[in-house]
């Protein structure tokens, strides 16, 4: 037993939200340093932004779009986390020490670079993956 | 490593080349590579006579743990030389002797090779150790190749069942006696019996003696077959017969006798050593000798025969360690000891060659049953005058070996009620009383063995294969041994200076050596005194008593072979199996419920009790802040959200009031100032709902639960004493906190976030930077779950697709 | 295809104003941000976009938000007068709008606005079904979505 | 600073991750996981080396000053576990290579392996309470779904229940931790016990010292906390269930005698002693399991629980010989009964059964197998000159000597239905009449066993050569004794 | 706080206990939920603003049981995932959620 | 006393108060759930808005433009009608009833036959 | 008296709160639980709202947005599953 739906109103609302939602998943994992958000936070938001899209259309038209096995970036994840940690020892530091310095470019102005961004963009991956994983998984079986 | 040391490895090493003997060589009998070892090594141990025999003693020390104070000591004296003589001489003959029994074509000779050499080995370092534990090393290794060799045809349910009942008696009473060992360790600090007897006066005036002579006693009593432990001897007659005349009669059972002479010098001259040992030795005499009487079994027969005998070796030794009560050297008591090892050696001899002309019986007829055999004399006869030998001897008829034993037994058990100690005034009248009587029995079960299978008519056609005398090699064996018995009962003094005197200075260590009563001078003849009547007494009740025995052979309890006790293990076993099966039932129901709680009462219990024991309820009113109104109305709807929870019917219910619930704690949060965690309880709540949605909308609705309002209302204060225990204890935590100003490890964040870690928030950068290790393992755990839900969705395999 | 580079620049400005600081540099990532999303999801769009009538959207705002406090004046009403005084009912409605823009525009108003809401479309999309709670004259309902919303929002894509 | 002391955490993780991207391919997850298990092992010899010369280890995580960062910290203790950890882990590698279906190796096996393994080896570093709790998640989630892996009937069923249990103890490990930062202000555990001894271990901590004894006693399965063990590692494959007894239940042990030695050890004759009643309880109620079962991994799985008594039962007497003997009775119990139950999977594999009423003369068709078989069961069993007889013995003596005479007796009580219910194996298995077809009998087993005989043969070195051992672990107990040192080296970093 | 810590612990042990999988999935939930306001009640509630610095606040709350009720929170979502799923395999396999019936025979 | 901004602050919250409780009243009282949709849609949309404008003004007047309050704001706007749509859509899919005064159901019309949902109060009048 | 006004406006919003609470725990459909959800959750970011103002911060503001996203995407995801079983169709069109 199946309905025919119209989803007009639905389709067309997500089609705006996700995107927001997306830029402002990306936008929390940036501010994570200094406001509330960070990898996690950020990382769980795409999830959700892409599980909107899913609930949205259906799982084959989302695969289309997203041609991204979602199990892999789990351990890219966790790869690029635990790896970050090794920049400590490079530097005969223990593991897992980040560095941070800001530095002032013309035209841009200060910024500051710091390794525990990229120590966050591991988890970030590692946890909007996972969120997916599960739920996808979860939804797939038959 | 001295050659004592190699004396006890060298069985050991050569049984793990059996196996390659048995598999590449196999034209030869194993048995005869086997030989080589215990004739060797009886070679090397005759050497030590000498010197032993002028007094010395050795001590060769190798360090094994030392830390623990574990050294791998090898002593001998003159009691260990015994033994050491023992176990390699009638291994040589038992080992030649199986050369006959089992047949190379049909049995599986490497088992029992390997088993019997290990067990060599080990009854070698029984005798040989000084160091208690090294003793209880080899001990158990008694006891596990024992049982393996009770097993070696382990298809047989009796043999399975005779090996189990001797491994669990034994092992019972080695796992006692190394208690019994750490006792004395902590009373001696010593692990070294040479080094214990050191200190004897301190050990008998110490509070835990008596809870350590028990514990050692259940190691003696149990390994010697000692009433009422009896009973394990009888069923492990299912073994090949070589195992039973050298490990069952010869040499393993004697091991209790062993220990018990070992540490007399230690615990002898207390009461207690006296009558435990002297008691149940005499109990076990008579025990093993009325039961003897009653077997139907060859070797049935011939192991109550034995339990009986070495009740009468451990009698003797409980009433010979009363010498050192008096630290006198009197013949009074030295006879006593005498009678021990004299007789300890005698058994060895007349045990031993009978064990093996009943296993030629066995093997020649296909039976052992008395009822069915008979006449045997016509057609083996040489196994029927060695056997001859071997039962008269037994019995105590002169000339024989038997007959010196027995007559010293008399005398000292006679002598016991002149001791004037322990009450022997009164109930030393028991020994003498008993002991005759038992010996009446052993004259009736020897006339048994010998007359119902060899004398009478022999018929043929009772026997399922044609019976002929044994081939010639497997009659060396008892035949040696039925000389040792004649030429000992004529020449008995060929033992006493080279045996039994270093044997009983050993034993009575601590006394004048060079006093009279060591001077052992055994005669056949030293008048009409009160032990020849005692003899004469025996003969003749005995005779008569084996006539009779057309008379009483009807009443039912000689027809009733089971010892009275082996009902009792059985029961024993059952009842631990029924026992640990309802104690298990009970607690591991299967029901999750159940479990839980189990834990939580076992929580509540132990937390109380705490509690109340370190009176650790505070309150401090001062530190719990103002609350606003809207902050009561949120912590109302939180708590009726969650008491809620349980009275859902539906599912989607629950989980959208979960959803309530999820969000009202993000709100807290927000209240309690921390955005970041509102942000993640959101998100991980949107999806948890989401998540429950997925999963359970296969799921039924809830049902009803048919619970006993009993059941329920202890659920429900179960829990509720759970809620308030973790309520109580954090607010008493927290004001045990506030009471003592340390300085919270966070200042350190708020200092220095910025300036260290370059972020503004601290929670994140205590989460990217000062705890990063948590949080990329909080990511693992979400990654693995995440890998974990595709694995337990996609891998569906069946039980025995793999292992 | 129009739409798409909007909604970048949009998304652009977005993050500029996420991060606080309208800079040249903050736009820049904010583009390129903008176009990894853009790019991403761009399978979820298959349509194009016509351009605005600023002047009409306005006008439809001023409707709208006109029709959203009356319709909170008339919750008010309902929910606070004693006597539960409303007779819903659902009715069909068949729109002339055109396009699905149009209509999902056309279903958030009416959802929005007193006493309907939308619940539903038919297959091909054109009939509305709404749900009101003012069912005493039907015709008005229809007639008060066709004049003040229909109408504005043809205004804006004509 | 020692960066040595993150690989044998680190190296685990990475090479999982990693292994998810080869899932598809048997022999490159096949390679890489020996090349590793490898490298851990000597980076573990390694680390014990470092800390036997060097004293104890510490690495501040970040660079951050004690007790600001999370610290590892590597004593003998902790490298002993991690020796231990890496060996049963290479052992029961080679074993999973010859038995582990390959539908398991698509779907992460090895990297939920490795994951248990960076779990178990962070549980022994960490030196800080609430990272503890953390590795504790990382092992148990790598835990459950090895459990469960393969989603048979039984898997599922029992599987639930052990996750629910363990899920309910870990709630508590918060509260826990929740309490000790209520009371000390720290999450450092050197700085709590440093803060302890400063506060004389008084009131409410002892409730405190309860709760965390509570956690640690579910996740290392003390009475009356076991339920969630015994079926649950009846249902796994053989290997899984070898490492598992070879490390889970550890984790919480070490737990336990790493929090009352350095943290709450000024009560002892409260807290020691209510550790000693439930050790005497845990030793008898499991053994009593095993002697009603007739599973063969049911059996195994009921004498872990009553082992686990023995462990803390060491702790519990709280003297140097003692505590000595519980962590060689660890190690011992690791090894032996990792052994038996991949003997177990033998057995399985030869008859198709794990009832041993179903069982019969194995002996008489795989000689060697039940040979080995039995020197291991010998061992568990407590039969010298095997390592269990040393575990035991070493608990004896000083139980005896601080007049512990109920717990002694209660352990030898249950050394002998131990040995009881390993015979009852023996005797219904390996004894008797054959019962499995002519087919079976010719199953080769050599491959298995050769994979096995590694913890044989330890188990007999640990007996014959404890001396080496022992002297030893009597340095570390004496190190554990003294918590000052303990404290001093890591908030000195 | 300590009431809503209190009833969470209380609620969540009672759910467990209970017959259906689904309510002990819920029940190990609210015990996470307790758990995780246990840690924030016992850091000291309210002392002052959110840990942001670049605020111009100077008190803070303490950022570090936050960060710790993070991570816990994270956990407990992981593994809570995996429950449901595992709930739900049992489910299927089983066709029941009535733990009375996932009891499995004494003799296991 | 109040600043000019505080008092536009205060009305702003109190009016969204207001409205968002008449929301959950209306949520309360009404009928049926279809008539509580337009509750929870309109009142609980417009006191939310409101209430965020004030806070809005608030962080204005602190000196700090918040667009993640003004997107929060669209958001809502957006998103509130979807919800209502696909709520009632479902329950009215599902057979939830409708209240017992209700005049029309045009919708259950155009349901194919086998789809009708059973309604229990089938006295809905149908034109 | 700004600050009064605030609390005011949170105690109505409290009881707005139960009020949704009352109708989730009453039902009678799922349905109606989903609303009370759907406008609990709307009610929650008026909350955080005002909090905002009375902290003093704008610590809140991401955690409002993320609300009015959260509560959009679970009522939608609850709806669906209500109407038809499913929260994500395998191929709907
Ligand atoms: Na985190
Ligand atoms: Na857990």
């Amino acid at each position: 037993m199946k309905w025919k739906t119209n989803n007009l109103l639905f389709i067309h609302v997500t089609r705006i939200v996700a995107f927001l939602i997306l830029t402002f998943s990306i936008y929390l994992f940036f501010a994570g340093h200094d406001d509330p958000g960070g990898g996690f936070i950020g990382g769980l938001m795409t999830a959700c932004s892409v599980l909107l899209l899913y609930l949205t259309f259906d799982k084959r038209k989302i695969d289309e779009m997203l041609p991204i096995n979602y199990v892999y970036l789990i351990p890219a994840g966790l790869l690029i986390a635990f790896g970050t940690g090794f920049l400590g020892i490079l530097f005969a530091d223990p593991y897992l020490t980040q560095y941070f310095d800001y530095f002032t470019l013309p035209w841009i102005g200060e910024f500051e670079l710091a390794t525990a961004v990229l120590f966050d963009v591991g988890i970030y991956l590692g946890v909007a993956a996972s969120a997916l994983v599960i739920i996808v998984t979860i939804a797939g079986d038959e | 490593m001295s050659f004592l040391h190699w004396a006890i490895l060298i069985p050991f090493l050569f049984a793990i080349i059996v196996p390659m003997l048995y598999k590449y060589i196999r034209p030869v009998h194993t048995g005869w590579f086997i030989l080589i070892v215990p004739s060797v090594l009886f070679v090397f141990f005759l050497p030590y006579i000498n010197p032993v025999a002028d007094g010395e003693t050795f001590m060769e020390t190798v360090p094994w743990v030392p830390s623990l104070g574990i050294n791998f000591s090898a002593f001998i004296d003159g009691w260990s030389l015994l033994f050491a003589l023992l176990i390699t001489g009638i291994g040589a003959l038992v080992v030649l002797y199986s050369i006959y029994y089992l047949d190379k074509k049909y049995e599986d000779l490497t088992n029992f090779y390997v088993h019997l050499l290990m067990f060599m080995g080990a009854m070698l370092g029984v005798v040989l150790s000084d160091n208690v534990i090294v003793l209880y090393v080899f001990w158990e290794l008694t006891s596990i190749s024992s049982t393996l060799l009770i097993s070696y045809w382990y298809h047989r349910d009796a043999s399975i069942n005779g090996a189990l009942k001797s491994l669990n008696i034994t092992v019972l009473g080695g796992f006692a006696m190394l208690a019994g060992f750490a006792l004395l360790y902590v009373m001696t600090g010593t692990f070294s019996i040479q080094e214990m007897i050191g200190q004897a006066g301190g050990v008998i005036d110490h509070p835990l003696f008596l809870p350590t002579i028990i514990l050692i006693l259940l190691g003696a009593f149990t390994k010697s077959a000692q009433f009422p432990f009896h009973i394990w001897l009888p069923d492990a007659m299912e073994a090949p017969t070589p195992v039973s005349a050298y490990l069952h009669s010869a040499t393993m059972v004697k091991a209790g006798i062993y220990l018990v002479a070992r540490f007399t010098p230690l615990f002898g001259g207390a009461p207690e050593w006296f009558w435990i040992i002297a008691g149940g030795g005499l109990l076990t005499l008579l025990w093993g000798s009325l039961s003897a009487i009653r077997q139907k079994d060859l070797k049935g027969l011939l192991a109550y025969s034995t339990v009986s005998q070495l009740g009468m070796v451990m009698c003797l030794l409980g009433l010979g360690s009363a010498a050192l009560y008096f630290d006198d050297a009197n013949e009074l008591y030295t006879v006593a000891i005498l009678a021990a090892v004299f007789h300890l050696f005698n058994h060895a001899s007349f045990k031993g060659s009978l064990f093996m002309t009943a296993g030629i019986v066995d093997h020649e007829t296909g039976t052992r049953d008395i009822r069915a055999l008979g006449g045997l004399m016509l057609v083996m006869p040489a196994t029927a005058t060695i056997s001859l030998i071997g039962a008269a001897s037994m019995a105590g008829i002169p000339p024989l070996n038997g007959f010196l034993s027995k007559e010293h037994f008399f005398m000292a058990i006679t002598d016991a009620t002149e001791y004037g100690i322990f009450n022997m005034e009164t109930a030393g009248m028991l020994f003498p009383v008993i002991g005759w009587l038992a010996s009446v029995f052993t004259f009736v079960y020897c006339c048994i063995f010998f007359f119902k299978t060899f004398a009478g008519p022999f018929e043929p056609e009772r026997f399922a294969k044609k019976v002929h005398e044994a081939p010639i090699g497997m009659l060396i064996s008892p035949a040696v041994l039925g000389l040792v018995v004649v030429i000992v009962g004529i020449f008995p003094n060929l033992l006493s200076q080279s045996i039994i005197e270093p044997s009983m200075a050993a034993i009575l260590q601590g006394l004048p050596t060079d006093a009279e009563a060591f001077t052992v001078d055994i005669e056949h003849w030293h008048g009409f005194d009160l032990e020849l009547f005692m003899t004469i007494g025996v003969v003749g009740f005995g005779s008569l008593l084996y006539l009779a025995m057309g008379k009483w052979r009807k009443l039912s309890i000689y027809n009733k072979t089971t010892d009275p006790f082996s009902p009792v293990y059985d029961s024993g076993i059952t009842g631990l199996l029924k026992g640990s099966r309802l104690i298990t039932n009970v607690q591991m129901t299967g029901r999750l419920r159940d479990y839980l709680t189990f834990v939580s009462a076992f929580f509540l219990i132990i937390t109380i009790w705490t509690m109340i024991r370190y009176d650790a309820f505070v309150i401090d009113t001062q530190n719990i802040s103002e609350i606003s109104t809207y902050e009561v109305v949120l912590v109302g709807l939180l708590v009726i959200s969650m008491l809620a929870l349980p009275f859902i019917q539906q599912r989607v219910a629950a989980i959208v009031v979960l959803g309530f619930v999820g969000f009202l704690i993000a709100l807290f949060f927000v209240n309690f100032r921390a955005p970041d965690l509102a942000l993640t309880q959101l998100l991980i709540e949107t999806v948890l709902v989401i998540l429950f949605m997925l999963a359970f909308y296969h799921l039924p609705e809830f049902r009803k639960e048919k619970m006993k309002a009993s059941f329920k209302w202890s659920n429900a204060l179960l829990s509720f004493g759970v809620g308030l225990m973790v309520t109580l204890i954090a607010l008493s935590a927290f004001s045990y906190g506030q009471g003592h100003d340390f300085s919270p490890v966070s200042d350190y964040y708020i200092e220095n976030s910025a300036d260290l870690a370059g972020g503004y928030n601290m929670v994140n950068v205590v989460l990217v930077d000062f705890r990063a290790l948590d949080t990329v393992l909080e990511v693992l755990v979400l990654g693995v779950a995440a890998l974990a839900v595709v694995a337990l969705i996609r891998l569906k395999m069946k039980e025995g697709d793999d292992i | 295809m129009a739409f798409q580079i909007l909604l970048n620049i949009v998304i652009a400005i977005f993050w500029m104003a996420l991060q606080g600081e309208y800079t040249s540099v903050n736009f820049v990532i904010g583009y390129v941000i903008g176009l990894g999303v853009v790019y991403f999801l761009r399978g979820s769009l298959n349509e194009t976009f016509y351009m605005r009538r600023v002047w009409a959207i306005i006008k439809l705002i001023v409707i709208f938000i006109k029709e959203l406090v009356v319709a909170n004046l008339d919750m008010i009403r309902i929910v606070l007068s004693p006597k539960l005084n409303v007779t819903p009912g659902i009715i069909a409605l068949r729109t002339d709008l055109k396009t699905d823009w149009e209509i999902t525009i056309l279903s958030m108003c009416i959802t929005l606005t007193p006493g309907t809401m939308t619940m539903d479309y038919s297959q091909d999309g054109r009939t509305l079904y709404i749900h009101s709670i003012h069912m005493n004259s039907t015709q008005e309902v229809i007639d008060d979505v066709r004049n003040n919303f229909e109408r504005a929002i043809q205004e804006v894509t004509k | 600073m020692n960066n040595l002391i993150i690989l044998p955490i680190v190296i685990p993780a990475i090479i999982g991750a990693l292994l998810v991207f080869f899932a598809k391919s048997q022999k490159i997850q096949r390679f890489i996981s020996v090349i590793t298990m490898t490298a851990i092992l000597f980076v573990s010899i390694w680390l014990s080396i470092d800390v036997y010369q060097n004293g104890i280890q510490v690495i501040a995580l970040g660079d951050w000053p004690m007790p600001f960062g999370i610290p590892l910290v590597a004593d003998m203790f902790a490298t002993v576990m991690i020796l231990l950890s890496s060996v049963v882990g290479i052992f029961c590698l080679f074993f999973a290579f010859r038995t582990i279906h390959p539908n398991r190796e698509r779907f992460y096996f090895y990297p939920f392996y490795f994951f248990l393994i960076a779990g178990v080896n962070g549980t022994f570093l960490t030196g800080d309470l609430f990272n503890l709790f953390v590795f504790f998640e990382v092992t148990l989630i790598a835990s459950y779904i090895l459990i469960v892996h393969g989603s048979t009937a039984f898997q599922l069923r029992e599987s639930f229940k052990y996750l629910a249990m363990n899920v309910f103890a870990s709630m508590f490990f918060v509260v826990g931790v929740a309490y000790i930062y209520a009371t000390t202000g720290t999450m450092n555990i050197a700085h709590i016990g440093l803060r302890v001894e400063e506060l004389g271990q008084e009131g409410v901590l002892n409730v405190v010292a309860i709760v965390l004894l509570f956690v640690f006693a579910m996740k290392g399965a003390l009475f009356p906390l076991y339920f969630w063990l015994p079926r649950s590692y009846t249902g796994p494959p053989a290997v899984v269930s070898a490492l598992f007894v070879g490390l889970l239940t550890k984790i919480g042990i070490y737990a336990i005698i790493r929090v009352f030695t350095v943290i709450f050890n000024h009560e002892i004759s409260f807290t020691h002693n209510i550790i000693l009643i439930l050790a005497g309880l845990t030793m008898l109620v499991g053994v009593l399991g095993a002697v009603a079962k007739y599973d063969f991994k049911s059996i195994l799985a009921y004498h872990s629980v009553s082992q686990v008594g023995y462990m803390v039962m060491g702790l519990g007497i709280f003297t140097p010989l003692a505590l000595a003997g519980a962590i060689y009775f660890m190690v011992h119990h690791s090894i032996v009964k990792a052994g038996l139950f991949l003997f177990s999977g033998v057995a399985e594999k030869i008859t198709g059964t794990t009832d041993i009423k179903q069982m019969g003369g194995l002996l008489k068709t795989h000689p060697a197998f039940s040979w080995l078989f039995f020197v291991t069961a010998m061992s568990l069993a407590g039969i010298p000159p095997l390592a269990g007889f040393f575990g035991k013995f070493t608990l004896i003596v000083p139980g005896l000597s601080e007049g512990h005479y109920v717990v002694v007796a209660v352990s030898l009580i249950v050394g002998l239905l131990t040995l009881f219910s390993m015979m009852k194996i023996f005797s219904y298995s390996f004894w008797g009449r054959q019962k499995h077809s002519a087919s079976q009998a010719k199953i080769k087993t050599r491959d298995l066993l050769v994979a096995i005989s590694p913890f044989v043969v330890t188990t007999i070195a640990m007996g014959l050569a404890a001396e080496p051992i022992f002297s030893y672990f009597l340095d570390m107990a004496h190190e554990l004794l003294d918590p000052s040192i303990y404290i001093e080296s890591v908030l000195e970093e | 706080m300590s009431i809503v810590v209190g009833v969470s612990f209380m609620v969540g042990t009672y759910l467990i206990m209970a017959r259906s999988l689904l309510s002990v999935v819920i029940g190990l939930n609210m015990l996470a939920h307790g758990s995780h306001l246990l840690l924030l009640t016992m850091a000291g509630l309210k002392t002052g603003a959110p840990p942001l610095l670049d605020r111009p606040e100077t008190a803070f709350s303490d950022p570090l049981p936050q960060a710790l009720i993070l991570t816990a929170i994270v956990i407990s979502f992981g593994i809570t995932a995996f429950t449901i799923a595992i709930a739900y395999r049992t489910y299927k396999v089983y066709q029941t959620d009535d733990l009375e019936q996932l009891r499995g025979s004494p003799d296991e | 006393m109040l600043s000019l901004i505080e008092i536009l602050i205060s009305i702003f919250v109190l009016l969204g108060s207001f409205l968002s409780l008449i929301g959950s009243l209306g949520i309360m009282r009404l009928p049926d759930i279809y008539s509580r949709m337009h509750a929870a849609t309109k009142s609980a949309t417009l006191g939310v808005v409101l209430l965020i404008l004030g806070t809005f003004t608030y962080f204005l007047g602190e000196g700090i433009f918040s667009l993640q309050l003004l997107l929060t704001i669209a958001f809502v706007f957006l998103t509130a009608p979807v919800a209502a749509m696909i709520i009632s859509r479902s329950a009215h899919r599902n057979g939830v009833e409708l209240w017992g005064r209700t005049k029309h159901d045009e919708l259950q019309e155009s349901y194919p036959e086998h789809l009708e949902p059973e309604r229990e109060n089938e006295k809905v009048e149908r034109p | 008296m700004f600050e009064a006004i605030m609390q005011v406006g949170l105690i109505i919003f409290s009881i707005s709160l139960a009020l949704c609470v009352w109708r989730a725990l009453k039902g009678p459909t799922l349905w109606d639980r989903v609303v009370a959800l759907d406008s609990f959750g709307l009610n929650l970011i008026g909350f955080i709202g005002i909090i905002m103002i009375l902290q003093s911060t704008n610590a809140f503001a991401e955690v409002v947005l993320v609300l009015g996203i959260l509560a959009f995407v679970s009522s939608v995801a609850l709806a669906k599953f209500l109407e038809r079983g499913v929260v994500i169709d395998r191929d709907s069109h």
